[in-house]
């Protein structure tokens, strides 16, 4: 019964397409802006999205011009305001870093690349829409209008601290913003969201809730449960998967051998769409439309963010390890910054100028706001938030045994 | 007052708290139409709504993680594990997400959901439908860890932990939810004329946190929880020892004034559970024990527990503790 | 920021399209013998499967001629041979059915209505490929040549049970046979077939592993982890998805909103087809073409089985309580046996009368082995394996805390 | 003989066993090209090629379970989980499956497999790249759980798990991947000039099921695992009572001989690990020394352990046992 050996040896495990020492060259964008219709977001099957699951949906050309029918027609004061809100979290990264450098926090990541994708996504939903992030989204809070020293407060785990020094940096809470708690685990915001909107929709609020998962981290379990719930209870979720094409070391192609993240919505009967994500009218645009199936109990919409993680996967390390040193430059997409000031010089609401002007007031906002932040305390000086908090909100009231405990820590506490 | 087995009892909880509190909701695999292959949700979904008591895609992670969502945006949701064999699927969605959420926001957001699921063994399941994994939810702060017995508590507790505003596992002892068992597979009693079994139709509770005084003795103190709880008590009663047997019900927090109360006085202790022995729950009580009462014991903890192994099934009744076992670990307490 | 209520109300739940009390009636099937084409297995892509995801394999149709490029031409004899196998599992069933009604076995799960999944699908494989079944497919072993009294010693836990009367009847192991231990947990062996397939691959053995989930399990993540891992790695594996209709009283519809289940696997770039799982030659021919792929290093293939579930769930179960009664009679794929029977005549290979005698004489067979079986004992009278079972292979060696609770056991033993 | 950190000991074992049995293939999440996130894989890859020390999708549930379908198809995989606190995906896997096939298949198939994991805290990692999750692994038989400490013996115990025909979860200290820990955060040394630091080049085993005696004394027991071996040895070369210092290393099967000897000699025993408190494997180490020790024991045994809550990010000194805390335990024990 023993079977006989082959010629051909051995296990199929795919190489990324470029390691150091290689030339990264992508194959261009197949899709042109205008290239793909946009489908009546009532009663659009998924079917009628096939192309747009395989396609790409592009509103920006590669000249800042704007056009085709997902032009969201945003005002020039929402570009800006967005563009703000980029500018912002790019140099609220920047200056982030730094500080990790000088032991002030003790990790970070950034949204370096992607910001547009957390930024447009959120400015397309309605303030009451419920927002659950992984640690690549934090730029949602710009929108919901989180005072930055608070945030920095959160990474540099100070008495200010809305989570108590209790999570990470990056880690951010802010149920003000309806901005649900970032966890470590990757995946399980994708599942839980999916309840999150099954509340919302048995309530019959005019709520959705938007997530998103990595292209690496789609591998979870959470991913089925999210998309087979939500295509059974059809709730209003919006499921987005951001393929930066990196998990830490990992490239996409093994995070799955599918041929776009987004074609695996059609197979759970979900709409789904694939968007280049850093293009800023794109993505609002997409969102909108998901925003609008959500509204009319059609369900979910699932959407792949095709974008590039241009900087390290966290200060913990460094990528030249694992791919080109220059490969950020290969990919096609570009920089969303850069993409969204080109289209507003190219419609004449913006210059060089006003670009270097904003670029500096911001900076000097984010080290006005690291300077408070830092009065109340940081990692590497203190003050932290008490060692009491290791012993609160484990339950809403602290049982006998956590008191006990909590009584025995006061005895040795380093604090 | 009116009897009920326990699959009545926890119809009846659910009954009362999907009445009591639109924010309540229940679901599981089988659970809606069918009402669950124990039949505990039998007739809930007819009453309630298809939008309140449904059947869920099998699929144990996608449960918790949907329950999880529900609880962190304001519903109370229940939801029923079909074993409690098969509740690993949720585990990280339990341990690592539900149990750690008021925590890691800072208290900005929570989670009451409660998750109940027959365990336990004595009903011909093999290793995969007789498991009784409430030990490898202990070690998890942020749950609530709750084992029922009788009807009476089956449904005080499931109230108790609904209205909660932290995560509650309840384990149910399936082997007694249509009467209780005493050790002798071939004596099958229902609990008609059982104390326990008199359960009011009305809302009450039984607090989590508390343990119940079963039987009431001086010579040596048992611990016990779930089917075991009855085991014991025939135990008890064949080896003429006065015992206190505590029904510890919540695992976490448990009893610690139930149980220093009664050791001080019995001097011995014995805990009985079917869970296999290491790190069965069992380890905790004996080492909390000793922590504190251990100037007052005469004679070393005994555990009395399933074994190391897999749950077997045509052996089962070598597996479980029998009430001779336990008769017999009472009675070394009793040499020393 | 709170949302307002909508008109609207309520969560969507999905009802079973019918519920005792409904008259049942099944759309028929779409497409007839013929429809599809066979594509060459070596270097067909997921895409070329479009409509076989989408449609239905088909080679008998509903007067028992068999036509289409599908067509297996199968030998009268291997015809009879697949007939034989199915009448003596459905046979063996009835049997089993009524010694667990007399309490000999403490539980049973029958195939009826779906004999052919399993005994069509192993006759298409190699002797040496790896079967992982679920409970539902123990035909296989059947045409592996198990001894039916050994197979009934399992499930009536017998001194003479090779899994020693460790797990439920149905669970069956049988090495010899290449078929892998059938676990409770729904879905595992799914994943787990993808590794067995995984290390065939990195030993370049000939051999494949042949893997089946049901409906309702395929929401489990295993699912999404065999479908995704076979993606990456390519790995001899087939991977079929058992579209009973049923999970236990669970409809097909509560368990995904997917269009068919087969599609699933396109999503994953995994050539899939969907196959009426009531043609035996259909069944064949798909799972043949599923080898070559296999055989030649182009990976996994997703199967959906198009069937119906015609019993219980179990023994446990009454289906009356949430389908009607007569459901079974309007599924338009009829019956198995009584579909090649009827296509065995249509050739001029088979009679009435030779089913007749056939039926009897495996009647006799079943009866005859179930009267020496029931010699070493059954759940009811005993004897058992001895408890000492409980301690064994646990580990390859007896540790000494497991001994020390053996020799405990020993002195309570109720043997 | 040459110096090895941790990190340096499992490259190297994994180095041997890769170049001895070609049945050895090694996997796991950034474990392939990148040599790991902490490095332990670092070239082998390169030198084994990829169809044996390879990348995976990021699913540890996925990992897990071709794990299992490759072990029983005559492979001896060991994959890595990335952090311990993402094994829970992977939970059902290995309690329920991987666990169990020798014994519910009679012993026709069984899984030959090494799960190893970085744990613990003392990395700033929060509570979900800190938890040390062991005791959730040591309820279910059929596994072996070993926790390392130092280069030598997690070099030695990895070979020795992967020889062995059993499934083997290894923990191993994060904290003390290029140093050892002494429970001073502001002192950070290295392995060089640790005596348990020489490891051979060449293929060596330490044994499963076999504890070290890390500090010889004659007042008290102190059992530990992992990174707190280290703290337990500062706190009692702080306090200045003669212990023995037992270094557990493999929890389950755990080494009753060396416990019950050191207690009955000494008489006092105190459990350290970092894991939280409640059903920590500390309370079976409890339970079990009470039970075969109690008429030797002066004291009530003492769990010096992390808090059940979760572990905390900014404040995790006052989390993790302090070498203060232990020696005051130790005290409190001689008090007596
Ligand atoms: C369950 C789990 N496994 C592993 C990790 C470690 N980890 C953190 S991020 C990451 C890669 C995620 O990649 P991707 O999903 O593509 O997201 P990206 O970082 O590119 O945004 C890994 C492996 C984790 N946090 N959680
Ligand atoms: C993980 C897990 N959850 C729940 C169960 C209980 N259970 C056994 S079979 C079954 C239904 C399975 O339905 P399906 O997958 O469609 O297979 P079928 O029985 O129709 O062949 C359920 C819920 C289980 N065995 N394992
Ligand atoms: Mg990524
Ligand atoms: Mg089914």
């Amino acid at each position: 019964m023993a079977a006989k050996k082959k010629k051909q040896v051995t296990l199929h495990v795919p190489s990324a397409p470029f390691r150091p020492g290689d030339k990264a060259s992508f194959a261009l964008f197949e899709n042109e802006p205008g290239d793909l219709p946009r489908p009546n977001p009532i009663k659009c099957t998924a079917s009628e999205t096939t192309d747009h699951a395989y396609g790409l949906v592009r509103v920006l050309d590669f000249d800042g011009n704007a056009s085709g029918p997902w032009d969201p027609k945003l005002t020039p004061d929402e570009l800006r305001e967005g563009l703000e809100h980029m500018v912002r979290m790019r140099i609220f990264d920047d200056r982030m870093m730094k500080m990790q450098r000088t032991g002030k926090l003790s990790f970070y990541m950034r949204s370096f690349g992607e910001e547009a994708v957390a930024i447009a996504q959120t400015m397309a939903l309605e303030n009451q829409d419920w927002i659950f992030p992984t640690y690549r989204q934090p730029g949602a809070q710009f929108v919901r209008g989180r005072d930055m020293v608070s945030m920095i407060n959160h990474c540099i785990g100070n008495v200010e601290d809305n989570v108590k020094g209790r999570q990470m940096p990056v880690h951010y809470t802010y149920r003000d913003g309806r901005f649900i708690s970032v966890s470590s685990p990757v995946g399980t915001q994708f599942s839980q969201a999916v309840g999150v909107a099954m509340a919302s929709q048995y309530k019959a609020l005019d709520e959705c809730c938007i997530t998103w998962i990595g292209d690496g981290s789609s591998a979870e379990g959470d991913y089925h449960y999210a998309l087979n719930f939500a295509s059974v209870f059809k709730p209003p979720v919006i499921l987005n998967i951001v393929n930066n094409q990196w998990a830490i070391s990992t490239h996409a192609n093994l995070a799955s051998g599918n041929p776009t993240f987004a074609a695996r919505g059609l197979a759970y009967n979900v709409p789904s769409m694939r968007v280049d994500g850093n293009d800023f009218l794109a993505l609002y645009a997409v969102t909108k439309w998901a925003r609008q199936r959500a509204a009319a109990g059609e369900g979910a919409t699932h959407i792949e963010v095709l974008t590039y993680r241009a900087g390290a996967h966290s200060s913990s390390d460094d990528p030249s390890r694992y791919r080109p040193g220059d490969e950020h430059e290969a990919w096609p997409g570009g920089d969303p910054v850069d993409r969204l000031v080109q289209h507003l010089v190219a419609i004449g609401e913006w210059s060089e100028k006003q670009q270097k002007e904003l670029e500096e007031r911001v900076d000097g906002e984010v080290m006005a706001a690291y300077k408070e932040a830092v009065t109340y305390g940081d990692l590497a000086n203190g003050p932290y938030p008490s060692a009491d908090t290791i012993f609160t909100e484990v339950y809403e009231e602290v049982p006998w045994h956590l008191q006990e405990q909590w009584d025995e820590m006061k005895k040795w506490s380093v604090d | 007052m009116p009897e009920m087995n326990i699959v009545q009892a926890v119809n009846s909880a659910l009954d009362i708290m999907l009445e009591r509190d639109p924010d309540v909701i229940f679901f599981g695999e089988d659970a809606g139409y069918f009402g669950g292959v124990f039949r505990t949700s039998d007739g809930l979904q007819e009453k309630h709504g298809k939008h309140r008591v449904f059947d869920t895609p099998l699929s144990e992670g996608g449960i918790a993680a949907i329950a999880f969502g529900m609880g962190i945006n304001g519903l109370r949701p229940v939801a029923e594990i079909q074993f409690a064999d098969y509740i690993f699927p949720a585990y990280d969605q339990i341990v690592n997400e539900i149990a750690k959420v008021r925590h890691r926001s800072g208290g900005e957001f929570w989670c009451p959901l409660t998750i109940r699921t027959p365990a336990g063994g004595g009903i011909r399941g093999g290793h995969h439908h007789s498991q009784s994994p409430e030990s490898q939810f202990t070690h998890t702060s942020g749950i609530n860890v709750v084992y029922t017995s009788t009807p009476y508590n089956s449904k005080g507790l499931l109230i108790s932990a609904i209205e909660s505003n932290d995560p509650v596992v309840v384990f149910e002892p399936k082997r007694c939810y249509r009467g209780p068992f005493y050790g002798d597979p071939h004596n099958v009693p229902t609990w008609k004329d059982h104390p326990e079994a008199e359960v009011p139709e009305a809302h009450y509770t039984v607090p989590l946190g508390k343990a119940r005084l079963a039987m009431e003795g001086t010579e040596c103190t048992v611990i016990s929880w779930g089917a075991m709880v009855h085991v014991s008590e025939q135990a008890i009663k064949n080896c003429g020892i006065s015992c206190d047997l505590i029904d510890l019900q919540t695992l976490v927090p448990w009893d610690k004034d139930a149980i220093i109360k009664s050791i001080e006085k019995t001097g011995r202790c014995v805990i009985v559970h079917e869970a296999p022995k290491t790190s069965g729950f069992g380890a905790e009580m004996a080492a909390s024990v000793q922590e504190r009462c251990f100037y007052h014991l005469e004679a070393p903890i005994e555990r009395v527990t399933g074994w190391d192994t897999p749950f077997p099934h045509t052996t089962e009744w070598d597996y479980m503790p029998s009430p001779a076992r336990i008769a017999d670990a009472i009675m070394k307490t009793m040499e020393e």
